[in-house]
This record gives structure tokens, C-alpha cells and sequence, in this order.
């Protein structure tokens, strides 16, 4: 075990993993779900539900709409709010994982971005902030900070002024330039980007001729993205020094290590859990069969190999 | 919650357009009707949710509509091919609160679930008074299955052909008196049996879904008593929680 | 026969046409490859491999990765030249093909688009331009044009005053709003504007760690993008007044459907012919029982009825 | 070129990861030896070019090297499976040019396709000779197939477990004579051949193609005469007109 643990640390902003692998929020809940299915600490950390001010119900459904290789999800950001994770999710989470987590944090405004990242930095069980300003799937909020570089700058500088802990900014792939905004947050403080969120995608539903999901548009995922993410993970892991978390369709070790060769310093999956519940646990154990496949003695030693 | 590979063993139409899936396999995570289990199929990107007909000693039992390419491409299927397939997902109904006289209430393809829960209620001694309610005389399934159990089984066809003309709440006065409602079908009926019922009872609901254990909030409601997952809150409401949103 | 006709029918920019299904540029070469298969004369129309003024060979090999749904290419806009073009290539199509055809052009400055648009536009057997300024795999052109609004409108207008037949501008998926620039080449006089071309992609080839293809990304293409062109093509066709042309992984006579619903008046298939070359007959054969099954009366009937 | 669905008769390891799979179907647009199929295989984009080991009377046989997800597929298909299947794929070598002793040259899995091609030859009565290029002894296959149809065979390995150690050209004076040459594998070895070869010849290129069928450009390569499509102009070029560029 110690051997294998070595093969696959990578550091994080400072903080050790064991492995590089991250269930993406959204689709691992506050870990408690799977932790009857699996020992979650066999993670490198998770990143916890999107957290926002007030508890939101989200959108109407359906949420939910099937696409090649792939899916569409426009949940809204549905959590009981930054009191009630605090109060009763994080304890759960606590008794069963007792790794630094990673705290996922979105907003609608500046101020409650600050409130919700300052509230949950204090807590001793959060790692990382990650700061999601690219949910493509609420009005108002979410992506629009994550599409300008001038606003998802000030979010960032408001937000890095008041947490201590490690803060990583989760980027939109539906930009003209991911590279501007990652800069643009680098300049800002961050200490990491995390990329990408969804692809904004539709599906109309051919018998009422209507869009299928209630929200109109929905945040597509799933092993499609998956070359979208690479290059955007790619260009932005070329352009800043901050560390990347990869992410977008990765389902397997060979895709962590495509992830990780682009740029990734960590890489987190998310629609995967959702087809199959053990998927992190299957892909940190396929690990280093794959890396003595492709002659990788080390998963940090990996970090953006194919860079040119 | 438990993955396992199900082998066909049998795969046969029942009408047009409703089929019948025997597989056996690692049924223990199936502990209550009503549950339902989650299919991975190649080629296709998520699982597919279809409800427990029967399980008993390794022999899983659906009964499936098709709807669209999935269950198109399940239809297909050969016995000998093997499934993965997640079980143990879902709430599933609650025999304990039956009564002596349970009414049972399935429209289309919310018939199958009905049936463990019978099978159930009548070996415990309930006197189980099935609906039945198809569009049409060829959408008709199971009614037989059912009275095999003991069950009374009143049918309604929205054409009249066959059964009472018109909807499932149409032979409630027929039923006569029950101690408990359970319900499933599409929501216009739960609703009408909501409506219609005098007693309390427990409705399973259907919502697209993501993932089909609670992970993903794909296919949350309101309840009077905060948000569930339909998925592993429910799919099994009752009555005195559920909010009619539409 | 007559019949199907009518039921099939669209018209697009005043050209009509038997059916909306429109091989896309770059996979269905000058048609002659493919008059061997069937009688391409079934078509809507296609659209012809991307021209430029000079000749080009394109980018080196690998050009080609297979993604999950999907494949990236990087051919990089190969073709003999419009000379050549115009000498050799459309006396040969015009021998297999005798509907009015779309001339797709490329090119890396306004005098080349304008040059080549001109010259094509002068072309008899000619119905439509279609001026892509969207190419991902080339450097300092293509896409270059097409994820800025006001290059996007100054080459679009440039290029209306010199030809006459309808100018369909093909419109990048690179950008954060691609409504800004449909609504910006509408404002410079274009007809009609066609999208999604391909999503920039990349994979890395684990064994050499190093790119998969040697121009390092390329154009994301097949059933994984038909999500998101399909939210591009609803959200375009809510804001322009010109027709949009859709295409991004249509495969099936279901796709075509889908697409028309979110509001396209015509179709275009890529890189489905290259998996089945018969693709285009095969859907436009299906298309009348998918239409039964789902009431529709007529293709042109349906065109944006999923729009709000 | 023809779409047609073909059927597994026999799928069998000849190497660690090299295998031979019989289909049956229809052959009749394989004309030349050189040609390849492109094969749909379920959850992958994109067709899998193989050449045409042998083709005759409705049989097509593949030899074909695990190099990938679609040919780690191929390797678990079972007798009775069926394959979308187009033929009658690239331009093939011509035989009219062999003369009276032609000199065949394979490396690898650039050898299968020099069997029909030897066969061929060998019917018209030319005195064939065949070199075979392979990594070890254990990848060694096919040698026995080809002194069936009546060639001289040489094989070379680069460690020397088996027949002479080195590169394929090593042999060529033991190979003696030849009037005209065939070849086939990877790059490296095309090139090493051109330059060693004295006579006029043939040369099967290896690229990444999107179609397979000349429509896509993905496969594009310089020579002499022009641009060429190596699936549909090649993947045969003759020596006089190949460019090497890398």
C-alpha cells in the first residue's frame, strides 16, 4: 500500500493527496451516500454539493435528458443552504470522511459568493475552496461571473480576501477564450482553476415538440466532453502557473492520465458516478496497472508531460 | 444498493408494446415491493429505471413498456444475455400498513410493481382488490397473474373495450370498502386516485432520472416535508407528504 | 413520389429544395465520390469541400482521432484551389449533380474571401455561398473571423457586395455567444447563417505523451455535439429573422427532426457519411415514416415550433 | 465499395496479440490483394481499416494485431457474430508488374496482406520469395502459409529468436535475384526497403483514416503526382512516385 500511495500523490495547493482522484460536485453529494457502497477515503477528496446562501429547491423538473455518451443535467443548484450544510451536512460528511474536503461554493451576487467561501473556509474539515462561477443552469448567477474576465476577476479578488484556505475557481467551457478568464482569476489570487463545468446543451422532446428538460438548456457531460475538456485543460495548464484540476467526461485511468499529461495537477469525475457508483473506486485501483502499462512511475511526475 | 450481472432467461411480449423480462441473478438487495432496479445497456449513456414485477430466490422479474430506444433495444434482447444491473434502489411500498382489505390501484405501465404487493398482501392474508385501468382491450396485461393470487381484479379501459368504460376511479364504489390505498401509474391518475381514495396510501411516482440512488438530484420533489429523491426518497409517497405541483 | 416531395419540402433563401438535407463541406468532397453509391440527385443540395485561392494540402498526419460519439479532424482545409476548383471540380459534379449547389469558401484575409466568393459566386451550377469563417484547424484565418463580432460583420459585409446569390455564413461553436455574432453577419447583409462547425478537441496519445494529432487540436465532430449545436441552432433561430442552417452530429432522420423543431429550416450531415456513406439516402428514406410517427404533415410546417 | 453485414465463422489467436478472424459474406468487390475492409464495431465512432489477408468464394479472412480498443473488441467476437462490413477498399498491388521473380517484404502486421498477393502470384507462376520481418520469435505467424502456397520464405527477427537477427533488408542477398518488390509495414521499414531495393515496386502505407473511402481528407499524403488519399488513391504507391517527408 505505501508503494502504491507514492505512485499516485500529487500535491494540491500546497495539500497532499493520496491520488489525484475527485468526485465532482453534483454528483457525490456530501460523500455519506457512498460511503455504504465504498470506503470513501480511499479518494483524494471530494469536492461537496454546490453551496449557496438560502436552501434552493432548483428547477423544475425534468432535470435530466440522455445524450450520446453523455447527459444533460439542469438541476439548479438545489442545497439545503450554507446554515443547514454546515449544521447537519458536514457532520455527516465528518463521520465519514476525514480527509480535507473540498467546498464547492456558488452564488448570485458578490456579496453571497463572500458570505457562503467565508463561512465555509472557517470550517476545519474544508481543504479547498472551490468557486463555481460557470453553473450553466441558473439565471442571474453562476455563469455569467464565469464569462467575462473582468467580473469573474472581481469575484475572485472579493472572495480571496476573506478565505485562508486554498482557493480554486471552477471555470466555463462556454467562452470564446478559456484562457482569458483563467488568467484573468490567476491575477486575482487564485490559487487553482478547476475546468471544465458543462457544455451548455439542449434536447426537444420530438413527440410534444417541446424543449425536455423545464429549464430549456442544461449543463452537458459525460465521456462526450471529454476532448473539449482535454484542450481547454491543455491551453489553460499552457498559460498560467497556478495548478489545473481537470475535468469534463473522464471515465477511466487511461482518461486521468490523458487528463494529467495535458496539464492536470488533480482530476475530478463526475458523470461517471452516476452510471456506475464505484467508479473512483475502480479507477483508483485500475491506476497503476495502467501507469506500468505506459511505463508511469509516478502520477505526479506525469503533470503536463504532453505540454509542449 | 448492490451491481450484479442478471442473466435473460426469458424476454416475451405481453401486448404490443409491453414485454416481459425473466433474470436471474443476486436478488437479495430487493427487500421490499415497489422498488426498482437499474439497467446498464451498451451503447447507451445512462442506466435505465424499470420497477421490480416480481423477485424472489434469484429470479428477477420486469415487465416493461417500450417507450423509447432503450427499452426498444431491451425488447431485443436474447435469453442468455447478460445485464448489469444495480438492485435495491428505491423505497418501496409498506405491506404494514395495509389492513385487512387493501385497494390496489396500477394504470399502464404502473401495473407491474402492483404485482409483488399483491402477491405479498394475499399471502399475508389480505383481501386485495386489484384496478386495472388500460387505454385499450390490446393494452391489457397481468390481469390473470393477478387473480392467480387471490386477488380481485376489476379492469377499466378508457375505449370500453374492454373491462367498465373510462378511468381507474370510475369502479372505486365497485371495489366496495378498502383499508389502504396503493397506487401507481402516470401522475393525471395518482392524482385522480388522490382525489377519489378515502383512506390514507402510498403513491409511487416516476421522474427522469440520473442516476437512481440519490446522488445526482435529477429527479427531486417537494413534499410537505422538505425534498425528496424520487429515486431513493420514494419512488413511494404517502399520501398525507404529497404536493401536486403541475 | 410527388407526394414525399411536398411533405419533405423547404426553401432556403429562396432557393427550394426537395428536402432539407444537405451533406455538410468536407465530408461528401465534390459529390462525384459518392455518385457511385447512389443517385446523389436526392439530396436537398450539399455543400462542397471548402475552397480556397490557392491550393493547400492541409496539415500534416495524423489528422484524425476517434473520440467517444465522435472524432476530431485537423485536415486544415485542403483543397486544390478555386482555379482548380472551378476547372476541374465543378465540370465533374455538374456531370453527377443538377441542383444548385453550395460553394463552401475558406480563406486567411478579406481580398481571399472576397476573391474566392466572387469567382464561385459566378458559377452557374452555383446556388448558394457559404462562407465559412469558422475553420478551426487553420492558423490566422478561419476561425479567427468568426469568434469576434466585428470581424465577423466586416468580412460578411465585404464579401455582400461582391456576389449575388444567397451568402450563408458558417458560424463558430468557440465563442460565448454565438448569437452575438449571428445577429452581427445578419446586420452586414448575410442571408441566411449555418452551425454549429466543429468544437475545438484534442487528445493525447498515451504512449508517446504527446498530442494525437500533429496540429495538436482539431475539430470535434459526430452524435457528441448534437446537444449543444442543437442549443445554438434554438437559441440563434429565437434571435435572428434570416433561416439557420443546423448541423452538429445529426445522424438520423430523428436528429433532422430535432433540429428543424428547435428551428432550422435545412439540415446539413457531416461526419455520419463517413461512417455510413449512404447516410443522406438513408435518412432521407426514413424521414417519411418518422414523420408519420410523430404527426408531422410537412418538414417546413415544423421549423421552430419547439421556440417558445 | 459494398456495405454488407458478414458473419464470424472462426476467430483464433495466432501470436500473443496477433488474430485471425474468417467472416462470410459478400467478397465480390475485393478485386485486387492490397485492398482492405472498414468495419463497424458496436460503441465506436469510427470504421477499423484492416487488410485483406485472403478473400475468395464469399470467404474473407483478417489477420489482424490488438492494438486498440477496436481491435481488443475484434479479439472477443465469437463464431456467429455479425459485422458491418465495407469492401472493396483502397487500390490494392497489381500483379501484372511482379516479372518472373518478385520479392515480397512484410514487417509485422504488414504481412497479411502479402498473402493473398503471394497467392496470386504464386498461381501465375512466378518464383516468389517472401521476407518476413518480426520483433521475437513469439511474434512470428503466417510462415507456414505462405510455403504452403510454394514460396521461398526468410524471416528475420530483431533479437535473432528466430530466423536471421536483424532488419529484413539484412536478407536481401540471401533472397538473391528479384525483379520487381513488394512491400508492406510500418514506415521504417517502407523506407529502409525503398532504399535498399533495387528494382521498381510497391509499397502498402499505414494512416489514421476518418472514411476509409476518399471523402474525408484525414489521410492525405504528398507524392510526386500530387496529393494522394492513402485509402483511396493508396494504400499501394509505387516507388517512383512516394515522398518521404517525416
Amino acid at each position: 500500500m505505501g508503494e502504491v500511495t507514492n505512485k499516485l500523490a500529487v500535491s494540491l495547493c500546497g495539500i497532499d493527496m493520496d491520488n489525484p482522484i475527485i468526485p465532482a460536485s453534483g454528483t457525490f453529494g456530501y460523500g455519506y451516500e457512498f460511503a455504504d457502497l465504498y470506503d470513501i477515503n480511499m479518494l483524494g477528496t471530494f469536492s461537496f454539493k454546490g453551496t449557496t446562501r438560502q436552501p434552493r429547491f432548483g428547477n423544475a423538473t425534468p432535470r435530466i435528458a440522455e445524450c450520446p455518451s453523455g447527459m444533460l443535467n439542469a438541476v439548479g443548484l438545489q442545497n439545503p443552504g450554507v446554515d443547514a450544510v454546515i449544521a447537519h451536512e458536514l457532520p455527516k460528511m465528518r463521520a465519514v470522511f476525514t480527509k480535507p474536503v473540498m467546498a464547492n461554493v456558488s452564488g448570485f451576487s458578490l456579496d453571497e459568493y463572500i458570505e457562503v467561501s467565508s463561512r465555509l473556509d472557517a470550517e476545519d474539515s474544508v481543504g479547498w475552496i472551490e468557486l463555481n462561477i460557470s453553473c450553466p443552469n441558473v439565471h442571474g448567477g453562476g455563469m455569467a461571473f464565469g464569462t467575462c474576465a473582468s467580473s469573474a476577476e472581481s469575484v475572485v479578488r472579493a472572495v480571496r480576501d476573506v478565505v485562508k484556505k486554498p482557493l480554486i475557481v471552477k471555470l466555463s467551457p462556454n467562452v470564446t477564450s478559456i484562457v482569458e478568464i483563467a488568467k484573468a482569476v490567476e491575477a486575482a489570487g487564485a490559487d487553482g482553476v478547476s475546468l471544465i463545468n458543462t457544455l451548455l446543451g439542449m434536447r426537444i422532446d420530438l413527440r410534444r415538440r417541446k424543449p425536455l428538460l423545464a429549464n430549456v438548456t442544461g449543463g452537458y457531460s459525460g465521456a462526450a466532453v471529454f476532448p473539449v475538456a482535454l484542450r481547454m485543460v491543455y491551453q489553460v495548464a499552457g498559460a498560467v502557473k497556478i495548478p489545473v484540476v481537470g475535468m469534463g467526461g473522464v471515465s477511466s485511468a487511461e482518461d486521468v492520465i490523458e487528463m494529467m499529461l495535458a496539464g492536470a495537477t488533480a482530476v475530478e469525475i463526475g458523470a461517471e458516478n452516476l452510471r456506475n457508483p464505484w467508479a473512483c473506486r475502480d479507477i483508483i485501483q485500475a491506476l497503476p496497472d495502467v501507469m506500468d502499462k505506459y511505463g508511469i512511475d509516478s502520477l505526479a511526475s506525469i503533470i503536463g508531460a504532453a505540454q509542449p | 444498493m448492490k451491481q450484479s450481472i442478471f442473466i435473460i432467461k426469458e424476454n416475451i411480449a405481453l401486448t404490443h408494446d409491453v414485454w416481459k423480462m425473466v433474470l436471474e441473478g443476486d436478488t437479495s438487495e430487493i427487500t421490499r415491493p415497489g422498488q426498482f432496479v437499474n439497467i446498464l445497456l451498451d451503447g447507451l449513456y445512462l442506466r435505465r429505471p424499470i420497477s421490480v414485477h416480481d423477485a424472489e430466490d434469484g429470479v428477477l422479474t420486469l415487465i416493461y413498456k417500450i417507450v423509447g430506444v432503450g427499452t426498444a433495444r431491451m425488447s431485443e434482447m436474447k435469453p442468455g444475455h447478460s445485464l448489469d444491473v444495480l438492485t435495491g434502489l428505491g423505497n418501496g411500498y409498506d405491506v404494514t400498513r395495509a389492513g385487512a382489505r387493501p385497494l390496489l390501484i396500477g394504470g399502464g405501465v404502473g401495473v407491474p410493481p402492483l404485482y409483488m404487493l399483491a402477491k405479498q398482501l394475499c399471502a399475508a392474508g389480505c383481501e386485495v382488490t386489484v384496478i386495472l385501468g388500460f387505454r385499450s382491450a390490446r393494452d391489457v396485461f397481468c390481469k390473470e397473474a393477478f387473480e392467480a393470487l387471490g386477488a380481485r381484479v376489476l379492469v377499466t379501459t378508457e375505449d370500453g373495450t374492454y373491462g367498465t368504460r373510462g378511468f381507474v376511479t370510475g369502479v372505486f364504489d365497485e371495489a366496495g370498502d378498502y383499508t389502504y390505498t396503493y397506487s401507481c401509474g402516470p401522475e393525471p391518475m395518482l392524482r385522480a386516485v388522490y382525489n377519489a381514495s378515502g383512506t390514507s396510501g402510498e403513491y409511487s411516482f416516476e421522474e427522469r432520472m440520473g442516476c437512481g440512488f440519490g446522488a445526482c438530484m435529477g429527479c427531486s420533489c417537494k413534499t410537505l416535508y422538505g425534498n425528496k429523491r424520487i429515486c431513493k426518497d420514494g419512488p413511494v409517497l404517502v399520501k398525507e407528504e404529497i404536493v401536486w405541483e403541475k
